[in-house]
């Protein structure tokens, strides 16, 4: 089967047997945060899993979307123009400082996207004039209610969100996975290997890496807007130096070569605090120490662990 | 906890179980930042809340139901409060919510309550969060431009107005900066230096620097909580400064003593009457809330409550009295109880709440303190 | 006809002179050999030509046009392939991809058309397989297509490099050591390989150390020595240069290889 | 000028925390190629233990003694636990297991000691020293002395002593190091404790300044991060001079033009200098081999 099919079909199945089993507006809401963060986490596998490179500053695209989402309607801008707006520029700025950026490789590029987000993180808590300052913003506009309304349907608002939120994450991981096997995505991925020989070949590779990073920014800034309208209140947080780890700790956590990877550690970073706070007092020992263990255990992540595991029981 | 209270509690709770097998429950919602980077603010709150009720199950509960207090750490992380106040009102099915110990969880939450219709006490500091008045939405502490303005006044009592700000870049430094620009002029004090530092800056004598090279500079406002404040307290005695310094609310406790040493000397502040329990007059109403909280706090924890414990403390009461007068924990009723509390004397101040009035507190309750030999003192208006 | 022209190329490394005024032709439909002792520089030369270091000294030129200081994608576009001594294939991919990744060029899909799965994007994917798995067959490794290229031996990957210079059309191909680690068996696949490749009209550039393979199927050898280019000629010239035989066993061996010739 | 003076002294005590704690990153980096994201829950450990230790009633330096060994000793375990069980991972593993090591420190913590904020006073009083109009406490030269030091004896273990050169041969290949005799093992131990002393130590020596608690560290390993990248990675040098100039570019920031932006101009001058110089300034240039 075309594997951008299979993916489809796979994760089609996922939110809706979410939907089928969830009992409250509670689970809606977590789910709704999952899909959210597989959305972001694809980008984060493209740029991580495709071509290699590290980011530790994604969260500042990320909250550039958000806060284009809840600062342009203030301005008369309707909110989904204001989502989209806010993922191009996302887009221009990975483009624009991607190029420079990414000629540095391993803890130096580590530092440089680190820098890039926590300047953003800067402006969006100094510029309290439009972004509301570090106690954050309301965001006015539109609520996914609506768009069910107009087919008829009356859905309550986490749900609602569920949808929305679920669509975005399907359509966004069969687009990373037609890119994986297109030529382009063939290209990422021998600059993943070697850039030398790629550049052999006749792959620009500057510009491939660029294009990775401008992706996986919109990425970011979608899934950010969707976070932003779902919430109705974002802080500059969203953008801050421990949100970009988190991103890539999930990619790394469920296996940063793929989009099923962006799904688990998704799920279980999203998930895991949920269950933790059972053991509050412990809560973080527990988190650090799965994040540990998962890197230790299962270099390449979980789901390729699992693969593995499968394969050998079938041998 | 004493052995006896312990025992108390575990007779008076079995007594309640065999007596009404079917047991009825009152659940309170919290979800605070017991952790992140307002621990600072959040741990007390939590300790005062898990206190409180252990207390009130103790003495049979209210109107002899038993309180459930469910607890969620937020991280001081709006995303994570939404998705607490979601599992609050859903899974837990709380009467009430106390929490948002942060202006960013608060404002995130309140959607949610005004949707659902539970009445919700903030913790949080900012004026967005009851202005305008929403429904469901109450808060205990003061705003931080009632601080400004308690600030303000002082100053120009002295007969000072050219006024240099130092503010912390978090939320609380941040919302505070914002206004008491906004009230500055109002109140008959111009600001003359405007310069900010980082929650974990180690040194601000550059900025410090700045404001006293400022011209007719006349006293210095630092808004902001955390260890900044010791740290702009032990600079602006370094460097020799001369005028008058004003801390905020933020700090009002017996550990920014501690921290700031003997710089802290003639540092003046707004703060609740929490910080002088014994200098109280008999019949302030505050006096006996003051004394018993204090005491019960230190007694289960082994240190002093701070400022934001009161908060909690206010809350937890103010919810109390509201389901007590209401006889009856169903949200609704609750809320209208809740505006119509009158003159309920909390750590805090009094609070009278109303339609239009969420916060119910006015300067009056703030005290305006001087920290003189390692002590507060109220300063004589 | 000459395609590639090096001219006086030099580079040096913390002031010692790796390569130092090397000066060569290639010619179309010839087999042209770059030998030498270890060290000699040969790797390096090849890094130079390629556009992977930036000569401080000379020229390059292909087909007349000078490249000088092209970045190796621009290289690779003017038609120059090549592979590497010290193998940079894509292990993570199967055989069949890394030989697909060098259609690169020939490929003609937009960024947007990858992301949508668009038919043209599939249709370029589709051409690329073809043209991939008919090189692989050329260097002989078609049952090995789907396997990831990190279960190769050795003197597969040596082989999947070339077939993978080959599908992106270059008219130029620097072979890096391609029989090295190759049994005598792939060795005379490896030699009827690079005939093949030279019949077609490229220019082909070799690095070898098997001196039979070298003086077997190469039109013309240059000779390295620390850097500097120390002789020039067909087969039977360089055989016979007594400053060869010098250079590979130093002046005092060069008797000994004497006696061993005759 | 007497306000130059004070953004200067500023700029150099602040500078020479961060240039400790870079150090610190440096240490390992050489020995194992890892930067330690949890390099600042070490300051914290050495900072909140003394702090413990003093208000206990240990006299000062002993109690500086036992938190630079229990640093020290947490330092080992790290490199035990969670590092040498991955070795040979990927860059962006070995990241995310020291920011796990770092979640987890940092919630052990928080049960060890607790959630306030401490200090205790400077080890020569708290009265400021004056001159030429500026002013500086004691402690800051304790701060200032103790990070050059650290950095002149560091330099002078790694280049000098024969432990030190085992454990620049083990950076710079394991296998040759372990086959010349050099118990490549114990050479990783020993640049863990040593990394981890250093960054307890400036924990010890800053508490009385900048005060502690349990959750400061991510914000440290952050400025130390910046420095050692902007110094270069892998020399002491670099970590000292970058140390010094992301401190001073903060307080002159400060003084002459917005205290608002004064960790972004830091931010900035680390892009503008990476974009020119993309190995950092003391770093070693990288060539590729193929």
């Amino acid at each position: 089967m075309n594997p951008a099919l299979r993916t489809f079909l796979i994760l089609a199945a996922l939110v809706v047997a979410g939907a089928l089993i969830f009992p409250s507006s509670y689970y809606y809401r977590v789910g709704t945060l999952v899909w959210i963060n597989t959305l972001a986490v694809t980008g984060i596998v493209v740029l991580l899993g495709y071509v290699g490179l590290v980011s530790l500053g994604h969260a500042g695209f990320f909250a550039i979307g958000a806060y284009a989402t809840a600062i342009l309607p203030s301005y008369g801008v309707p909110s989904v123009l204001a989502a989209i707006l806010g993922a191009a520029g996302a887009g221009l700025l990975a483009a624009i400082v991607g190029r420079p950026i990414l000629r540095l490789s391993g803890y130096y590029l580590a530092i440089a996207t680190l820098g890039l987000g926590m300047l953003i993180w800067m402006v969006l808590s100094k510029e309290a004039w439009l972004t509301g300052g570090p106690d954050g913003m309301t965001v006015m506009g539109a609520n996914a209610r609506d768009l069910f309304k107009l087919v008829g349907l009356n859905l309550r608002s986490a749900e609602s969100w569920y949808w929305v939120t679920g669509t975005f994450a399907v359509l966004g991981a069969v687009l990373a996975v037609n890119l994986g096997n297109s030529p382009w995505g063939r290209a990422l991925r021998a600059i993943h290997d070697s850039d030398v020989a790629a550049s052999s070949l006749g792959i620009d590779v500057a510009k491939a890496k660029s294009m990775a990073f401008t992706i996986s920014a919109v990425y970011a800034a979608v899934a950010g807007a969707l976070l932003a309208l779902a919430n109705g209140y974002i802080t500059p947080e969203v953008g801050g130096f421990m949100h970009s780890v988190e991103m890539v700790t999930m990619a790394v956590l469920g296996g940063a070569a793929s989009v099923f990877g962006a799904l688990v550690g998704a799920l279980i970073l999203t998930a895991l605090p949920q269950v933790l706070t059972v053991f509050a007092d412990y809560e973080h020992m527990i988190l650090g120490a799965v994040m540990v263990l998962t890197m230790i255990l299962m270099r390449r992540g979980l789901v390729p662990a699992l693969v593995d595991l499968a394969k050998r029981r079938r041998k | 906890m004493t052995k006896t209270k312990l025992i108390a509690a575990g007779v008076s709770a079995l007594a309640l179980s065999v007596a009404s097998p079917a047991l009825a429950q009152i659940k309170i919602g919290a979800s605070l930042a017991v952790t992140g980077p307002a621990a600072f603010l959040g741990d007390p709150e939590a300790k005062t809340l898990e206190m409180l009720v252990e207390e009130i199950n103790a003495q049979g509960g209210i109107n002899g139901e038993e309180v459930e207090l469910v607890l969620y750490d937020d991280g001081a992380d709006p995303n994570k409060a939404r998705t607490f106040a979601t599992r609050l009102i859903e899974e837990d099915e709380v009467v009430a919510v106390i929490g948002g110990t942060s202006t960013g969880a608060t404002m995130a939450m309140v959607p949610l309550f005004e949707d659902y219709e539970i009445p919700f006490i903030s913790l949080a500091g900012a004026v967005v969060i009851i202005e305008p008045t929403k429904e469901y939405v109450f808060k205990t502490p003061h705003t931080d431009r009632m601080a400004c303005r308690k600030i303000f006044e002082d100053i120009t009592a002295r007969g000072l107005s050219k006024v240099g700000l130092i503010s912390g870049t978090g939320g609380f430094g941040k919302s505070m900066r914002e206004q008491c620009m906004s009230v500055a002029e109002e109140s008959g004090v111009e600001i003359v230096a405007d310069e900010t530092y980082g929650p974990n800056d180690a040194d601000m004598t550059p900025q410090l620097t700045n404001i006293a090279g400022t011209d007719g500079i006349e006293a210095i406002v630092n808004p902001g909580f955390g260890q900044g404040p010791a740290v702009v307290t032990r600079n602006y005695d370094q460097l020799g400064i001369e005028v008058p310094f004003y801390q905020s609310h933020g700090v009002a406790s017996d550990s920014f003593i501690e921290l700031a040493g003997d710089a802290a000397e003639g540092v003046r502040l707004p703060a609740t009457p929490l910080l002088i329990p014994d200098q109280l007059a008999e019949d302030d109403p505050q006096r006996e809330p003051v004394q018993s909280y204090i005491a019960a706090y230190e007694e289960q924890y082994g240190e002093s409550p701070s400022t934001f414990g009161g908060y909690a403390y206010d809350a937890f009461h103010l919810l109390v009295d509201a389901i007590e007068r209401a006889g009856s924990s169903d949200p609704q009723a609750i809320r209208d109880a809740l505006e119509e509390t009158e003159g309920h004397a909390g750590v805090t101040g009094v609070y009278t709440f109303g339609p239009d009035d969420h916060l119910g507190l006015d300067l009056s309750s703030f005290r305006m303190l001087e920290i003189q030999d390692g002590g507060w003192v109220p300063v004589e208006q | 006809m000459s395609r590639l022209d090096i001219e006086d190329l030099g580079i040096s490394f913390g002031g010692i002179k790796a390569v130092d005024g090397v000066t060569f032709s290639a010619g179309a439909g010839e087999v042209t050999s770059i030998i030498g002792p270890n060290g000699a520089g040969k790797t390096t030369l090849f890094n130079l030509v390629s556009g992977v270091y930036t000569a401080d000294t000379g020229r390059v030129g292909i087909d007349g046009t000078d490249v000088t200081g092209k970045p190796p994608h621009l290289l690779a576009r003017a038609g120059m392939a090549r592979t590497f001594q010290n193998l940079q294939v894509f292990p993570q991919m199967t055989a069949l991809d890394n030989v697909m990744t060098g259609c690169h060029m020939i490929e003609r899909s937009n960024l947007l058309a990858d992301l949508l799965g668009l038919p043209s994007s599939r249709r370029e994917t589709a051409k690329s397989r073809e043209a991939a798995r008919e090189a692989l067959r050329r260097a002989g490794l078609e049952k090995l297509a789907e396997r990831p290229a990190s279960e190769l031996s050795y003197g597969q990957l040596k082989r999947l490099e070339i077939a993978r210079a080959l599908v992106t059309g270059c008219d130029i191909l620097l072979l890096d050591e391609p029989a090295a680690g190759c049994n005598a068996v792939e060795t005379r696949e490896v030699d009827d390989l690079i005939h093949g490749i030279a019949q077609e009209g490229k220019a082909v550039v070799l690095i070898e150390h098997d001196m039979r393979l070298v003086m077997r199927i190469s039109s013309h050898i240059v000779v390295l020595d620390q850097g500097r280019k120390i002789a020039e000629g067909r087969p039977d010239q360089i055989r016979n240069n007594p400053d060869v035989i010098a250079a590979y066993l130093g002046a005092h061996g060069a008797a000994e290889a004497e006696a061993a010739n005759a | 000028m007497s306000e130059l003076l004070q953004f200067l002294v500023s700029g150099v005590t602040v500078g020479a925390i961060y240039a400790a704690v870079a150090l610190g990153f440096t240490m390992i980096y050489n020995a194992s190629g890892v930067v330690n994201f949890a390099q600042g829950e070490f300051v914290v450990i050495g900072g909140l233990t003394a702090a413990f230790l003093i208000a206990m009633g240990v006299p000062v330096f002993l109690a500086a003694v036992l938190a630079v060994v229990a640093g020290t000793v947490v330092g080992i375990l790290l490199y035990r636990l969670a590092i040498r069980p991955a070795r040979e991972a990927p860059l962006v593993s070995l990241i995310i297991i020291t920011i796990g090591a770092s979640i987890f420190l940092r919630g052990a913590m928080q049960m060890v000691f607790d959630k306030q904020i401490h200090r205790y006073d400077g080890f020569s009083g708290e009265t400021p020293l004056r001159f030429a109009g500026a002013t500086i406490l004691p402690q800051s030269l304790w701060i200032i002395f103790g990070s050059f030091a650290v950095f002149v004896f560091l330099a002078w273990f790694m280049s000098r002593t024969r432990a030190g050169r085992g454990i620049r041969a083990t950076a710079s290949n394991r296998l040759a190091a372990a086959l010349v005799g050099i118990n490549t093992r114990w050479a990783m131990n020993l640049s863990f404790a040593l990394s981890a002393a250093v960054g307890a130590l400036a924990g010890v020596l800053s508490t009385p300044v900048t005060f502690t608690s349990y959750d400061v560290g991510v914000l440290i390993a952050l400025k130390g991060f910046s420095a050692t990248m902007l110094g270069g990675v892998g020399s002491p040098q670099g970590a000292l001079v970058g140390g010094l100039l992301i401190g001073l570019i903060e307080s002159l920031t400060a003084g002459y033009i917005s205290s608002d932006y004064k960790d972004a101009a830091a931010f900035i001058v680390i892009l503008v200098v990476l974009f020119v110089r993309p190995e950092g300034l003391f770093g070693k240039k990288l060539t590729e081999r193929v």
